[in-house]
């Protein structure tokens, strides 16, 4: 097994982190090897945003995602670069907040409104996003057949602070939930 | 010209994260530019490296992108091969006052007359949040876990004693104040020090619990007293202490002299007379 | 908490998924590291930012310096005192630390440096791969001299080769570099920590000359090592930059500079054999062989074992010492190769030892990059297909 | 003399230092986090906003009636 | 002890020339460690490279010959490693304030423990006459054969911008004085600076038609004012500058006051509370 | 004032009788340098004071800078602004800039960096021979980099060598390193300083593109050559020693930084012809082959003119140019050499790129002295009969 | 106590310091150009030979008398 | 021909600017070939001094003196090392003021009264011995027939500013005549 994953979107919202705890679950949780890689630079001051994960069950020589098995993209800059990519058979993932799709051939498409959701949840002016993901997490969990929630939920205890422990938690939940009531999965 | 003229409007927009100061110094600069009537061709800004050194992307002058801690080095040569051009060097803390903070003493004491802009930020903003020499001491940082211990320099005190004939220090809050400032100190002939108190929501301000760039601009506006220049300069010479200290930081013009300028005094008390002399034939130095 | 995967490291100790950054800083606080000094540089930052709080929990110190200059300096200070010290940064403050790496070769101090290599020249790539400082890292400071440099490609190497580079830096007392690159510095994954005494620690080498009895800090024993006493403890000697005697006070003698200079060269190249660590994979069958290091020996071990799975003849040498150059075990694995390929991300560093080295440097072949991304598999794979004449 | 308030909205950050220090509270925040002049009625041209946007994304622009 | 104890004496005579202000330095230097009774074995010397930095082969410490101008930054690592050690550092005014400039400010900043004597013969003395910071505006040197343009650091008003919390300025002329100084500032747990005017008749003495040693000694006796501390210091809080300051060189103890040591601060405010909280689990910083 | 002996210098010009370091200083400028910045330090010094009275007497302008760093960097500024520039330095303060170095490279910036080589490593043995730096000078900034490094061994020849240095380095937008030594440096000889005209002078490619025009600092002529703009007058652009486009403006794109290092390096590398210097002695008949540079070249030729005058097929290649090191014509010029000496004061540094560059590197032998004394004739002498078998 | 004007001819390089601020005039150089004590009788003993010394060549002794 | 000069002493005598004047001589009025190399360093700090001059009627090659033809040392410690090193044929000289001879076998040896002279000329207290190089220039330039006292009278006019040319040229005179009055010449 190895599966290739690529997250991306821009500053702010988090997305390596994603990519990091979803990592971490993987080899914690699942006793599965990974590795992670992001994109540094002035770049990611306000810019794009962008981080690799290898999940596998042996060892992993090319830490790099030249074609993602997964690609989760949280901003309509990050899909028109990398949705070309995605591996035949592969998975496409935005949110419509954020995307206009326009890839359709090679890749299963599927759109989750994480935005949606965590404004709801945040409850806010429509402006704070912080938890988008973890809630992104939480849904990958419930559609890529790789890290459980569990895994998942222990790895965000693992990495955050007690404070904001809880509302990561609260986060990762409203993904699995919203996948389960809104995704059709696969 | 309109301000944003003064823009490479192609880079736009910038690379600096939302709310950061130094897109504020960017935007009086250019303001104090376009008040002094400059052309683009007669200013050169020269710049490190750092968040703050970016803002050299930015600006359609003559820019020179250099290596950290060097600008106000490869500036000097600028100034002393063309002494009409205009040098500006923005700085961060790190780059004016760690590795830099040799270069700075010494354009201080030759004053050579370039203006140095320090975007104090506190933090060393592009490597991600480490401790600066202007860091406050107890302060976070990812290179201090548990608080610096080491104490900052105060930079209109060090400037002063380093020999810099214009010394001021505002904040971005106070952006016409800076304006004028910035305005005042490319006038001055001499090394001309503008310190400008600058927010780094994302590594400064998260990593104190100093709140968002907003928050940050209040604690400029609440924090600062303004000094009245006369007083400073009369009062006891030393710009930087203030009996007003304990209810601030100080901020305003604490210093403008007239000294001799570096590259003129070469011109006038070395080049001319060597040349009038002519060389003599086999006489050696 | 053991992994139940097939591959992650097994053993004692605990899992971590680490950057490569984060494991050299627990390697060195394991190998008996306790005083880092170092000034924040993109992409070797992590290094200082973990050793900043991990270092005071066991009682060392962290500092943070005005630049990489006063940083290797005062790491020299402090390792003569007896603390192993180390200071890390990248291609930028590795040149401005050429100085001072010739000061800590010519007084003997033990120390790490490590070098998270990004693109150069100058400011050059910052946060993208590149390995174009192993030829500084040869000879960047100025007059002859000779140094050690490891390198290693997984974080489980990455440990072991810290703990080595401690231990080779306190038994010949040299500074010894270690040279990463952004790739293998930034990557996580699971690496793990082994429990205390796994692997064995060298000692810094005490004088038993007791005190107030004439010491010689510069006087080699039998086996080129030298006896340390601690600076600042019961012998008081001098150390110095110039040529030196044997009290460490400067001499320009002929006889004295002459028999330093060998001295300096000697103990290392001539113990090649104890400072040279490969890894090999099917060297004894490869008609095509692969030499490589650092993140660019995981393009050519996945290549190396996507082609063998094919039939093709393909083996791998895995260079972890990159100074003193290991030409002998070089040419030796290469005999009855029909194609050398080189991998290494720059225009060319590492080939021309290899070319020097082996009986048939025209079989010798590069295959790199040095746009800033790392050097893929696919790469290696056309280099070989056009090597073999059969285009790409 | 006609004056208004010019957003780019390529170049607004959404960072909020526009709408904090308005001293007549005219500027707000879209959904999509860029500024808009929601009470441009209130307006009293003080320019706060346009000196201190760190993006440069506001001008007050004052023309001479035509 | 004699003071001719704690030479090595094997190496005498030295290498300086005849009439050599550093000589007075290594002597006094030496009664002032008599007068504290200190072990040979207690004190760590620390030099640069310079005429003056060769004052560490002749004692018989524990000494090290470093690099040009990194002398603080050595002595920093030692310090930090061994802090029951004394630390002292002479420096030459090149050494210390040109190449070294950076590192001496930062020194200061952090308030480390160590002593920087600064051996200012106003030019390079190793390498054979050239200006250094610290020549005089005009003065004559192998680099300024026209006079030099530059503008002279005040060692004293520098420090004490930069946060050294011992200051003092003496001469070779005043050398029971500055046994005195010396000890004072080794006794000083934090950064302690003393500035010793002293005569380079080889190269500043025969450049400058200064006369020979003798009568640059004269010079320091007839140029310099002793000022009281107390006056110093509350005057107007910037020791460099003094009322008398156009009767001559203002010479004597400027500022000792207490400060947090860094070693100290580092050992308090970060390893205490980081061992006693011990290491988390899973926790990364 | 013209010497009536038999070898002095003829020509027109004046005779004087200089340091080696004055050579250097007289020669740029006579070739154009006009702004010179600099760190004292031995045994480079007398650069610096010759040219401190002597560029204000034709307009120039010389300071004394805070250190070699702040030097460089200095010179680099003044020479975008159109002014010929140059530092000098030695060993520890070459290593002090190589940061900058490779900013110059990076930014293409012409200047001149003469080294007065001493012994090292580290401050070593500052006024004694050496040659230690060749291989620094090569490798001494961080990345891949191509650099131009030029040598002499006779005053007359330092003056020409100098001017070439200036010539080369705004024919390339590149820095050239002059690597001399304290032999060279310090020792007087009769110079002559040729009146104006006498040899022609590069002055810098200027950009046809007219003001207002859209002009490319970084984009490359047909013949690699890039016209400049006066850094601060008609044209605005970007300089940064980051990896940039062709207007000077920061990039990471693939190919982008591909085709920015390639052309680094081939600008230099394709063009070694233009950039060979070499003085040859009897390469038409030699069984013994010596090669040599800098002062060694001086006792090199000593022993040559000696062993012939005994009947000896001996001869010489004194290199001038040692980076890019000039291969092909070493391998051409060795071919029917029984044997190879390369003469050099270091441990062997050159000779490594002898024995790459010829056929058969088994006969390359090394003659060389690493004690701080100048290599003398007999020292080759007594190797030579030691490769005859003759024994000392 | 006895005291006495030790000089270390071997150390002396015959600057001239001493001898200049002697207040007794006490001391001279020789025809090599070393330091001796020509008038010992006049000495105050006050050291100030002894403390500016730079060739640490010059000590007063005081010696409890024995 | 081809004579190697070593001139050695202490700081302060000034031997390395005599050797430079003598080379200049040779150079300038004698339209010989000459190269002077000297020794440098923290030992010139107060301690000995030592130049090498070659003056030749063709190419110089190697520019240092290993052994002299003319040895000329002016403390003990220079002769002390140098004498050995003396041609056979060759001349050692020296001043008895500095040095006393141990050395017969090799070389002719001829002792000058320099500072003898030198300080009857200064008419001071036996301290100043300023000129005493010249003085030794003006002595060589009888005694070795290499450099005239003319082209040795140039040199000094060349080298030395006006303020101290006159002092310098009575010192060379002064050499000159106690050659002719006092030492035997060859
Ligand atoms: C020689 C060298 N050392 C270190 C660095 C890494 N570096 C780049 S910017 C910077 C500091 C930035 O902080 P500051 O100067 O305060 O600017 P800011 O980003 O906060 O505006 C550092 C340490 C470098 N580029 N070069
Ligand atoms: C990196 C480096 N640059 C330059 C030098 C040369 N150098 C040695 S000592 C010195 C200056 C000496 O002056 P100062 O520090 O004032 O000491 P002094 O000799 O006057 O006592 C210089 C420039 C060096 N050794 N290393
Ligand atoms: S990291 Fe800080 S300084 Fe840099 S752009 Fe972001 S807010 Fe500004
Ligand atoms: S200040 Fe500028 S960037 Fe910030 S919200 Fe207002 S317009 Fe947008
Ligand atoms: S000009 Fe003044 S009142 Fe109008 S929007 Fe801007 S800040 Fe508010
Ligand atoms: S050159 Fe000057 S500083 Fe150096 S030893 Fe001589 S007198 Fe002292
Ligand atoms: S001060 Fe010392 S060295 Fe100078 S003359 Fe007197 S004893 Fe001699
Ligand atoms: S002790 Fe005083 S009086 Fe006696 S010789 Fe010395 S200086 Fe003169
Ligand atoms: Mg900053
Ligand atoms: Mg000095």
């Amino acid at each position: 097994m190895i599966q290739r994953f690529l997250f991306s979107g821009t500053g702010g919202q988090g997305v390596i982190t994603a990519a990091l705890v979803f990592a971490e679950a993987a080899v914690f949780g699942e006793g599965l090897n990974a590795v992670q890689t992001q994109v540094y630079g002035p770049e990611a001051r306000g810019g794009s945003a962008r981080s690799d994960v290898i999940i596998a069950d042996r060892e992993i020589w090319f830490p790099k995602v030249l074609q993602p098995n997964v690609l989760i993209c949280l901003s309509q800059l990050a899909y028109d670069r990398f949705s070309p990519l995605v591996r035949p058979g592969g998975v496409t993932i935005t949110d419509p907040f954020y995307v206009t799709r326009w890839q359709h051939a090679t890749s299963r498409a599927l759109e989750i409104p994480l935005h949606e959701t965590i404004v709801a949840l945040n409850g806010g002016d429509g402006l704070s996003i912080q938890g988008i993901n973890m809630c992104l997490l939480g849904a990958l969990s419930r559609l890529i057949p790789v890290v459980s929630p569990e895994s998942l939920h222990n790895a965000v205890e693992r990495r955050f602070p007690a404070r904001h422990r809880e509302r990561n938690l609260q986060a990762l939940e409203a993904g699995t939930t919203l996948v389960r009531e809104r995704v059709t999965t696969f | 010209m309109a301000v944003t003229d003064y823009l490479r409007r192609r880079f736009m927009p910038h690379i600096w994260c939302p709310g950061c100061g130094h897109g504020i110094v960017l935007n009086s600069l250019l303001r104090a530019i376009e008040k002094l009537e400059l052309e683009k061709n007669d200013i050169v800004m020269i710049s490190g490296i750092g968040c703050s050194a970016r803002i050299q992307g930015y600006v359609d002058f003559h820019t020179m992108h250099t290596l950290h801690g060097r600008a106000l080095a490869f500036a000097t040569g600028i100034k002393m091969a063309w002494p009409l051009l205009k040098v500006i060097v923005p700085m961060g803390d790190g780059d004016a006052l760690a590795i830099g903070g040799n270069h700075f003493i010494h354009a201080a004491r030759r004053n050579i007359d370039v203006t140095a802009i320090i975007m104090n930020n506190s933090i060393y903003g592009m490597t991600g949040g480490q401790h600066s020499p202007l860091t406050p001491c107890g302060d976070q940082a990812t290179t201090a876990p548990y608080g610096t211990v080491d104490s900052p320099f105060d930079v209109v005190r060090l400037a002063s004693a380093a020999g810099a004939s214009f010394i001021a220090r505002t904040t971005t809050y106070h952006a016409r104040e800076m304006t004028r400032l910035l305005a005042a100190a490319i006038e001055h002939r001499g090394f001309s020090v503008v310190e400008v108190l600058s927010q780094c929501p994302t590594y400064y301000g998260r990593k104190n619990d100093a709140g968002d760039a907003v928050a940050m601009m209040e604690g400029f506006r609440d924090g600062t007293v303004r000094i009245d220049r006369k007083t400073a300069e009369t009062s006891d010479g030393d710009p930087g202490r203030l009996d007003g200290e304990a209810a601030g930081t100080p901020i305003g013009l604490f210093r403008r002299e007239e000294r001799p300028e570096y590259c003129e005094a070469y011109r006038r008390r070395v080049v001319e007379p060597a040349m009038a002399a002519g060389r003599g034939e086999s006489e050696t130095p | 908490m053991t992994p139940t995967g097939t591959v992650t490291p097994t053993g004692t100790g605990t899992l971590h998924f680490l950057q490569g950054n984060e494991v050299c800083a627990e390697a060195a606080v394991y190998a008996g590291m306790r005083f880092y000094a170092g000034y924040p540089i993109t992409p070797s930052t992590e290094i200082a930012e973990r050793l900043a709080w991990r270092l005071p929990q066991v009682g060392g110190t962290c500092i943070q310096m005005e630049d990489e200059i006063g940083s290797l300096c005062s790491v020299i200070g402090a390792s003569l005192t007896g603390l192993k010290g180390m200071t890390a940064t990248s291609g930028p403050g590795y040149s401005l630390m050429q100085e001072a790496v010739g000061y800590a070769i010519m007084a003997e101090v033990p120390l790490v440096i490590v070098d998270v290599q990004r693109g150069g020249p100058s400011t050059g790539l910052p946060t993208h791969a590149s390995q174009g400082d192993v030829m500084q890292v040869r000879w960047g400071t100025h007059g002859d001299h000779a140094i050690v440099c490891l390198s290693a490609s997984t974080h489980q190497d990455l440990f072991e080769i810290m703990i080595r580079a401690f231990n080779v830096s306190e038994t010949f007392r040299t500074p010894v570099v270690v040279l990463i690159d952004e790739i293998v510095g930034h990557m996580r994954e699971p690496v793990r920590i082994p429990d205390a005494g796994e692997f064995e620690l060298t000692e810094r080498l005490l004088t038993s000359v007791p005190r107030d009895v004439d010491y010689h800090p510069y006087f080699p024993r039998e086996d080129g090592r030298l006896p340390m006493s601690h600076f600042g403890g019961e012998h008081r000697y001098n150390v110095t930059g110039l040529y030196h005697d044997m009290w460490g006070f400067p001499s320009d003698d002929p006889r004295v500079t002459n028999d330093l200079i060998h001295h300096l060269m000697n103990k290392l190249e001539n113990r090649k054999r104890d400072l040279t660590f490969t890894k090999e994979w099917y060297t004894d069958d490869a008609e095509i062989m692969l030499i490589s290091y650092g993140a660019s020996a995981r393009s050519a071990r996945h290549i190396m074992e996507d082609r063998r799975a094919v039939g093709m003849r393909m083996g791998l040498i895995e260079l972890q010492t990159l100074w003193p150059f290991p030409g002998e075990l070089v040419r030796e694995r290469c005999r009855q190769a029909n194609y050398v390929v080189v991998v290494e991300m720059n225009m060319g560093q590492i080939v021309h030892e290899v070319k020097t080295a082996v009986d048939r440097p025209e079989r010798v072949f590069l295959a790199n990059r040095v746009d800033g991304e790392m050097i893929t598999p696919v790469d290696i794979k056309h280099l070989v297909r056009v090597i073999q004449g059969k285009g790409i | 003399m006609e004056r208004r308030i010019e957003v780019n909205r390529n170049w607004c950050k959404g960072c909020r230092i526009c709408v904090a220090f308005c001293p007549k509270n005219v500027l707000e925040l879209d959904r999509k986090g860029t500024v808009v002049a929601a009470r441009p009625g209130d307006c009293i041209w003080c320019g706060d906003c346009e000196i201190r946007c760190p993006d440069l994304a506001i001008t007050i622009v004052r023309e001479a009636a035509s």
